[in-house]
């Protein structure tokens, strides 16, 4: 078993591997997005609370949140394992996934100001969840910044992966500041469960539609992995073979 | 004491620079890199000296491989390469006295002048080095050779910016060095002869991939 | 060992000094920015007291960032730090006496001009002492993360700018605490200990993981 | 004569765009910068909305600054800037030339993003539109005024703050009257005329005088 | 057509590098600067380009101070220095390009392709130099003397960093310059014989000022 793990850590072998995924993420992200979807719009009350139809958007807004954070963690996860084991691949895979993640910042910011805009009427509120997703974007956008700095490939993979766990070390300590810039009036750690008394059909579709972002998102990065590896081994024998 | 490396190959950018390097230096050789511009001289220098990490192959010191015993390595080394690791703002007898402390080596002042003083730097002592020529400035990081004790010496192009004084004066330091058991590394384009000990030449064009783009002159 | 630090630091502050201008530069700069801000907000003296912790901070996050570049930059050009790698000093005492030096030179300073912001922005003794007292508490957290981005961006071209970008956020929970703590002891009931606490925590967890974190990254520059 | 400009522009252009990077590391400077006030002086919407202007220009002017390090840096450690001196060409063509080319790569990217700041401090769209129009005034007059503190630092160790120091004071009048249009619009009676003329004829002043102050700067710094 | 330069001396800091220096150059003649390290050649190559500004004395081109005919004295003239004037984001043909460009000389691309050939760049016409060696970078800063057209070449130790077939070529063309008509002066510590022309040596070292320190070797 451990053989053929290493085996697809070599890009030259995961490259087909990935080409032959991709299309089966793309079927699962399509059909669990579109059900999650359509279960959100059709299966699911009108109003929620105070809100009307506009609530909606939570399906794609949480999905795309949710994802923004988990991505931040796949993208250490990669760097990191490259750093240990000094395999290209997992490299790459960071790379690619910082790429998704941080649009997936952005759109989660983007659904969150609309949906704000028609709720609060307001495109911003410094909320603390809000300015962490903004933190979360610029966290990502310094990786990329850095990456796409440095010529060297090698040196560019291990600087921003470093740069990711110095992040990733900081982030918790960002992520209680921010919500709780007063220690003082902060009684503990924990905040309101956000799924309390949210409808259980509502959390289903949250739930699918979540699951058919990482589904999207295995796709996309399997996708941007491709054109990486390409791109990098450009002059190999078995590319030119291609 | 000896270096050897096997097998080297080594990749800048997408470039295959040499592969299949072989080379053993014992005490009381001097060997000269050799090889046209952009053969891989200093990317070679670089790699023995641990500040560039080679795709395939070992490097041996004193039989073990310098990756793992870094710091005895670097104990053991003199490096020189195209820049000369001192600043301006410093003055010459400073900036000689911080680079030779660093490197776990004392020497009282009395020396280190003396040392400037060979080098052809008397007088300058107290100058700050951004006030000198290119090639003084060249010669206040090659007075360390004059009072460092390491065995093993590289130097990438040490004889640039040189004025025939500081040439022969040069050559001379480095004969001693290798008489004295020492061993050192050299690459040059200038025609310089060097006597003492025994010499190896290793020209880096023998090496050079077969395949992908090359170098025309 | 203790002999690298103290051989790196003293020569970093004598190089300093010989060009004396540059310990005032980070200063001053300190200095306009904070002077810049009532020109640009207005002079509304209930307003400028809200904003003086925050534009303090923020004028002492931007003048630590600026001096960073130049942290491992100089001695990247001149060859200095490819011949201290090949020392058998270990790099994290390197990267230790650097990042001292860095503090002596741009945050001590900040925390010994803070009073002007006192004077400027109208707050009260008892305030500017609580903001001299976290300045030395957070500066040198700035000094120390920021040497990571310092070492990240070795070499690249739009070194300064790029650093910014890796390494503002992060500065983020000592802009929060920082500010907010003395905007805190503003008040009557005002309990700044807790603030003092988490930074304290935050600089001890730096002070443990960023010469190593600094000298995996300049590791991997220089190679 | 404009054929060097031209070629001067496109080669600074065709430089930056080498490295995408870093057009957008300027800009997500600025963002960045703006985003850390309001943690760091609280979210009270009305005291966001009255430092709106204010923080703007002061990212403005310091993004604008930080790029300035290089404008003639670079061409100055590499030997380029020695040749086009002993080229035909008249500097001043040179100058107005990297003059160009560091507001197309500092100034505009920053009118195209100040949306952002009244998304972030709860602007209203008439006061964004004034925001932009006092950006476009003003930052070529940044751009012009900073090229002059930039040749005078030239090769000069910490540069960086440096250049911060002669020229951020010089900047003060764009700041004043770029902050306080944006304010004056806001309210009922507000006219900007009287701003919008003056910076014009600032800008006016700086298009005429700046190229051959930095000329003679350069010239001087390069002996 | 010609240089002359009468009674310049010129100052660094407080050491007075030289004075009452005198010399003629015509066309068909190559001048060849000498002196130990630190003996004030850069500065003499400097300020006859206008550079540096000398404490006392004149330089005439064609009878005329160079000072109040800066334009037409650059437009001849020809400087390189231990700079290259090359930017590593561009390519080897886009620096060469735009190098001779500024210098207001037209030459197609195909003869600038053609002269990174001949210098030896054939296949890194596309590079970025940063990507280069040493010795290369120093070729691409060099090619544009191929397809330069000034009459005045002041070069500052041209040789350094190139191999031994390109020390050569670059003779060759220095003395091919000489031979139709064009002026130069050099300064180098290599011995390398230029045998075309008429051959002018200017030992620094012997208008060194009597007086204040002096370096020693
Ligand atoms: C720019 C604007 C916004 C951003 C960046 C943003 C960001 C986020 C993030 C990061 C989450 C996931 C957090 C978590 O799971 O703990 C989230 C979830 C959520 N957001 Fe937003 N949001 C924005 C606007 C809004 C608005 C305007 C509303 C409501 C009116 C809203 C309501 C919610 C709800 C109900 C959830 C899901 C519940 C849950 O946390 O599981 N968001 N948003
Ligand atoms: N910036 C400076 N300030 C003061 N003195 C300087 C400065 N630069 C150079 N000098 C002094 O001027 C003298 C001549 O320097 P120059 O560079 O002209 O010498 P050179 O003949 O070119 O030497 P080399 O052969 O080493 O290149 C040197 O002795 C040096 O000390
Ligand atoms: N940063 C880099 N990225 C990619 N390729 C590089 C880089 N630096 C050098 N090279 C390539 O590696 C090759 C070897 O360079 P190196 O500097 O080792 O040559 P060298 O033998 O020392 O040449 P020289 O005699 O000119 O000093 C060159 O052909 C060059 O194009
Ligand atoms: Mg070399
Ligand atoms: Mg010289």
């Amino acid at each position: 078993m451990s053989v053929s793990w290493f085996k697809y850590a070599a890009p030259m072998n995961f490259y087909p591997l990935a080409g032959k995924l991709i299309p089966v993420f793309w079927i699962l992200a399509i059909g669990l997005t579109g059900f999650g979807l359509y279960w959100g719009f059709f299966q699911t009350p009108d109003v929620l609370s105070d809100q009307k139809q506009y609530y909606r958007i939570i399906f794609v807004h949480v999905a795309v949140s949710w994802m923004a954070m988990w991505l931040y963690g796949m993208m250490v996860f990669w760097g990191l394992v490259g750093l240990v084991f000094n395999t290209r691949l997992s490299f790459m895979m960071a790379q690619a996934t910082s790429i998704t993640g941080a649009l997936m910042a952005f759109v989660a910011l983007v659904s969150g100001a609309v949906w704000g805009k028609v709720s609060w009427g307001t495109w911003w509120d410094w909320d603390p969840r809000l300015t962490m997703m903004l933190i979360l974007m610029f966290l990502y956008i310094g990786y990329i910044a850095l990456h796409s700095a440095i010529d060297n490939s090698r040196r560019a993979d291990q600087a921003s992966a470093v740069l990711s766990l110095v992040g990733l070390a900081v982030v918790p300590i960002i992520y209680y500041s921010v919500n709780c810039p007063n220690p003082n009036e902060c009684n503990s750690l924990h905040q309101e469960s956000s799924f309390k008394g949210v409808e259980s059909n509502i959390l289903l579709g949250m739930l699918v539609t979540a699951l058919g972002f990482w589904m999207y998102s295995f796709a996309t990065i399997l996708m941007r992995v491709r054109t990486i590896i390409l791109e990098r081994d450009i002059n190999t024998k078995w590319v030119s073979k291609l | 004491m000896s270096l050897t490396v096997s097998n080297l190959q080594c990749t800048r950018g997408d470039r295959q620079l040499f592969s299949g390097l072989n080379l053993q230096l014992n005490p009381k050789q001097l060997l000269f890199l050799e090889g046209q511009n952009g053969s891989g001289k200093t990317t070679l220098i670089r790699t023995l000296c641990s500040l560039f990490i080679a795709d395939k192959g070992e490097i041996l010191w004193q039989g073990q491989p310098i990756k793992e015993h870094l710091e005895a390595y670097h104990r053991a080394l003199f490096y020189l390469g195209h820049l000369n690791a001192i600043k301006g703002d410093l003055t010459t007898l400073e900036n000689l006295r911080f680079n030779h402390t660093m490197s776990e080596q004392q020497s009282s002042d009395d020396e280190l002048l003396d040392a400037l003083e060979r080098i052809g730097l008397f007088g300058y002592e107290d100058f700050p080095t951004r006030q000198l020529s290119q090639g003084q400035k060249r010669r206040v990081a090659l007075a360390r050779l004059l009072v460092n004790k390491s065995p093993l010496w590289i130097l990438d192009e040490p004889f640039v910016a040189l004025d025939i004084a500081a040439v022969e004066l040069l050559q001379h330091i480095i004969s001693q060095h290798i008489e004295t058991g020492g061993m050192a590394i050299l690459t040059t384009h200038q025609a310089v002869p060097l006597t003492k000990g025994k010499i190896q030449h290793l020209n880096l064009d023998d090496y050079a991939a077969e395949s992908g783009m090359e170098s025309y002159v | 060992m203790f002999n690298t630090f103290w051989m790196i630091l003293k020569r970093d502050l004598k190089l300093a000094l010989r060009r004396r201008s540059e310990v005032f530069t980070v200063l001053f700069f300190f200095i306009i920015v904070v002077s810049l801000f009532p020109l640009g907000v207005g002079f509304n003296e209930a307003m400028l007291q809200q904003i003086a912790p925050g534009v303090a901070w923020i004028a002492a996050l931007l003048s630590s960032m600026l001096a960073l570049e130049r942290l491992f930059a100089n001695d990247y050009v001149d060859g200095t730090l490819e011949q201290m790698l090949l020392t058998p000093q270990p790099l994290s005492m390197l990267v230790l006496a650097k990042m001292t030096a860095h503090w002596l030179l741009t945050g001590l300073p900040l925390i010994l001009v803070a009073p002007v912001v006192g004077i400027l922005y109208h707050l009260a003794p008892q305030t500017v002492i609580t903001l001299m007292f976290m300045l030395l508490l957070g500066t040198p957290i700035l000094s120390m993360i920021g040497a990571i981005g310092a070492a990240l961006t070795l070499g690249l071209r739009g070194g300064g700018v790029l650093i910014s970008l890796l390494i503002l956020p992060l500065y983020i929970p000592v802009l929060i605490y920082g500010s907010s703590a003395i905007t805190e002891s503003t008040l009557q009931s005002g309990n700044i200990e807790p603030h003092i606490m988490l930074l304290s925590a935050f600089l001890l967890l730096s002070l443990i993981f960023s010469p190593w974190a600094t000298a995996s990254a300049l590791k991997i520059s220089l190679e």
